[in-house]
């Protein structure tokens, strides 16, 4: 195990620690390091949390800021955080105005953040749940809800943060990290594992010239193992079942994100961007926001993820609007 | 042993740490097989954090309040999937259990059923679906049957066990519908469900604290 | 080799039209996609140009753009660009207050920018040069001259570049830029090797468990391999040679820079600042400005490096000054 | 062949493109032991490109034309720091040969000494810190005094080539100063400098061309 790490069992704990001390503008309730919310909350707004294991930063907390969230529950290495610690979370980022749970589809934050939405219904705190399954890998299509959320989950964050910070209420804003959730589409391929500390071995082990096409986040199996191939092919297949799924017309206007799990250098992600690009360009699809580099990653997992949000008007603007957190920072053009 | 009073569970769940830190690397191997690694790890904490809480408990605390105690220290030390649907049945096991001063077959059959139903209520998993309710459901099941009929704790207990070793046994057959394993579909087939390896081993362990405080 | 690559010998290129295809705000110029320039330059400023291998990115090109550099000669992978790159960004980013090159201390590079700037000469385009030799461990104190730079330069971008849109002179630019680069000190740490895609073997090879203190971005041999120690010995160990010749007063402040060489999960990186935080904090030193990320790769080198600023009144203002480039955005505060 | 003239260059580029694909991987070996690899596919890259340059000058190009082509196109394709330093000795020795119309061994001094002054100036390295220049100025002296002498071209370039593989073996004894292999320090102490190398099999090149070309 190649890691900076002191005792694996402090990694995270240490980790927040060392972000507390880098950002300012990040603090923690209940006494409780785990409980991240924005040292600048804004009266009035609806709030929106997210949460789940670590392991992925900048996912999850690294979008907590102007623009994007207000809190974020964090758990050990790809675990949930407890209910408790989401509750605390709820309770002090509600403005009066509703708070919006957006985290991925897994099983152990599900359980957690139902009851921690139970608990804030109790307070009177109006809860709304958005559940990201933007992984096209992990299953069919007539059976999105099993599907795991993955990286696309950033669009929704940036369309509902965009959404809240302008003053929208608690059901619009809502309708907004839906509709986002539901277009957009993420496909994954993992080049190797990764390690998690207190485990201290690979999670998964992979032929020395093989890839994973559909590989989740948490070395979660995909649709085929095969061996390396060039980097437009990779893409080719990669898109091709994107396409499958996203019907676009001529002009039609998308958001893409080009995402490093961990390892893989990016100048490798431009290399991918540019095929998305050009297959996008023979669609006569327009690339209205792009971002590349790590946005939710698997540790040190090399491998990439694409995913496109297909826009409309409402969701460029959200999409396009300014943010800044100590992970993603976005002028407006 | 006819019974287990308040004051036996410490030993109880002194004796789940011990099952759960001894299969920690077991389950680790079992969930890696087709999951996250972590079922053993969270297991471990999530006992032992129980463990060390209800030996805290003050005198006189009721079984409710000691279950309560373990499950609501379990959400908090290990909130993945099954640690928090095992806490979820501890607290709903707590609740079934309000009134009763001591844990006969009657109330050990009641204990799994409110478990069971926790479980189902909070992960939305049907019987079949190869998870941990595969062998709770059985294990209420047997209990009920036998508290109807009058057996004893110990011999109650020992036949749920056998159940609930032929229910682990029986989801190898299934194919995963829920969690990390739902991913590796077929894959899952001949493999026993690791949270439901989980719901065994506290029943087993439940099943051997009384047998080794009861004279043959 | 597990790289998303198409032919290895294309990889600078196809890299290229991926950042070009994302990033409209950069283009080139020369009808070379490697000389690279801002599509939006200032007239009357001060240009401000670089240049290096490629394989580090965000370095080089990455910081090209408002608050920032003006443009960039990219070479093939840890290659210095030609001359005539150099020759043709600094013609055209030149708005007739001169250019400052500023780019690191290695052979290849000065020697091509020597003769760009002999050739800017005779253009009568005025040229300085700042060359970035902030790698601590590349040689003793008393042979500066001699060392490697590295991700520090990033402090001199920065610097530099605040100043050239204040709308100083290029002998004021120069003269902060010498400053950021006097008063910026880097130790890295490495704990794997990269490939070279032309190559497609790891550059050097380290242990299972071996770690290489002071390893060079080109994987140079360091000051001492040893057995990998907890994050915090690690960090002890390096910041005692930073500490060794910054000597810091109760109430300085520095900016602190922990860059990830690639394959090193962020999560890591909070980790080791973590510790230089306490280490800074015991000395009464506030760290002012902290950025934590990569900023200066070794393609998916396992590793990271510290680079403390040694900040004064101008340098603070000027490193707390907005920039926005595709790799790097910072809001002012 | 008592003199090479314009129209054998072409023919000597190509012996040098053959030579340098030849040693690709030697010098990539030898560049990494103390170094960053890339020397032997920077070499061949440049003598690929000037050997191509060069076939398609027209006919009646000058000596100095030619290696004026030659030169710029390497530093195009290879600006690493032999590379860059190879073009400024090409640009060097063309502007050295203005006037020449053949290479005889008078001439050939020339091409050395100017090759070696330019690289001096651009790379600043004093003779002795391990570099190229440590066969450069010893090849030149060595073509000097055979030019004073009035020694014919092939065995002048032979007793040059004598010189440069003794110089080049020198370079071993050498602790490197310039470039990535200073950072090796005492480490290079034993290794024969990558760039030297370079310089020696460019010299040598040179003369089995001529050689090969002249009758024994
Ligand atoms: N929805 C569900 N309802 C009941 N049990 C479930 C459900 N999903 C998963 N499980 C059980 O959880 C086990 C995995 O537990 P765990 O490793 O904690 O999951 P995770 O790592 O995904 O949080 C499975 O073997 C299964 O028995
Ligand atoms: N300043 C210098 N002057 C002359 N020759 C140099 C100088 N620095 C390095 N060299 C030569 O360059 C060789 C390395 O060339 P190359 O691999 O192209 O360097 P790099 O990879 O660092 O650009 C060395 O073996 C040495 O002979
Ligand atoms: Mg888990
Ligand atoms: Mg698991
Ligand atoms: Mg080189
Ligand atoms: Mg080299």
């Amino acid at each position: 195990m190649k890691k900076f790490l002191n005792d694996p069992e402090d990694f995270v704990d240490e980790m927040l620690d060392g972000i507390y001390r880098a950002h300012p503008q990040l603090t923690y309730v209940a006494e409780d390091r785990r409980c991240m919310v924005t040292a600048k909350p804004r009266t009035g707004k609806v709030g929106l949390a997210t949460g789940g294991g670590s392991g992925h930063l900048p996912l999850f907390l690294g979008y907590v800021g102007e623009g994007m969230l207000d809190g974020a529950a964090v758990g050990g290495v790809f675990q949930s955080p407890s209910a408790e610690q989401m509750y605390e979370v709820t309770k002090h980022i509600d403005q009066g105005a509703g708070v919006v749970y957006i985290y991925g589809n897994y099983t152990g934050d599900i359980i957690n953040f139902d009851m921690a939405a139970e608990l804030a219904d109790l307070d009177g705190i109006k809860v709304t749940q958005v559940v990201g399954n933007d992984d096209i890998a992990s299953s069919i299509v007539g059976e999105e809800h099993k599907r795991r959320g993955v990286a696309g989950i950033f669009f929704v964050f940036k369309a509902a943060g965009a959404a809240a910070a302008e003053g929208l209420s608690l059901d619009e804003v809502t309708r907004i990290a839906d509709k986002a959730r539901l277009r957009t589409r993420t496909i994954g391929v993992a080049l190797s594992s990764c390690v998690v500390p207190e485990i201290g071995h690979a999670t998964f082990s992979i032929g020395p010239d093989e890839m994973e096409i559909g590989m989740g986040i948490h070395g979660e199996p995909g649709i085929s193992r095969k061996k390396l191939a060039p980097a437009d092919s990779v893409i080719d297949e990669m898109m091709e079942r994107v396409f499958a799924e996203q019907s676009f017309s001529d002009r039609d206007e998308v958001a893409v994100l080009v995402n490093g799990l961990g390892g893989t250098p990016k100048e490798e992600l431009y290399i991918l961007f540019r095929r998305v690009s050009q297959l996008l360009g023979v669609r006569g699809v327009q690339a209205k926001h792009v971002w590349i580099g790590e946005f939710a990653t698997a540790m040190e997992m090399a491998g990439a993820s694409i995913s496109i949000l297909h826009l409309d008007e409402e969701l460029d603007r959200l999409i396009g609007a300014p943010a800044n957190t100590p992970f993603f920072s976005h002028y407006k053009a | 042993m006819d019974v287990i009073s308040a004051r036996d569970l410490p030993g109880l769940f002194h004796a789940w740490q011990t099952v759960f830190s001894e299969q920690r690397e077991f389950l680790i191997a079992l969930d890696g097989k087709v999951g996250d690694s972590d079922l053993g790890i969270t297991m471990n904490k999530a006992f032992a954090a129980a463990s060390e809480a209800v030996s805290k408990e003050e005198e006189g605390a009721t079984i409710a309040k000691i279950l309560r105690t373990a499950g609501v220290i379990m959400a908090k030390t290990a909130p993945s999937t099954m640690g928090t649907l095992t806490a979820t049945g501890f607290i709903r096991a707590s609740k079934a259990l309000e009134r009763a001063s001591v844990l006969g077959t009657k109330e050990v059959a009641k204990f799994w059923r409110a478990f069971a139903v926790g479980v189902a209520d909070r992960g939305k998993a049907q019987v079949g679906d190869k998870t941990l309710l595969d062998v709770l459901d059985p294990i209420a099941a047997s209990l009920e049957i036998a508290a109807a009929s009058g057996e004893d704790l110990v011999n109650a207990l020992s036949a749920a066990t056998l159940v609930a070793a032929h229910a682990l046994e029986n989801t190898k057959s299934m194919v995963a519908q829920h969690g990390k394993a739902a991913a590796f579909q077929d894959k899952t087939r001949g493999l026993q469900d690791a949270g439901a390896t989980v719901g065994f081993l506290i029943l087993q362990t439940m099943r051997d604290f009384v047998a080794s405080k009861t004279p043959m």
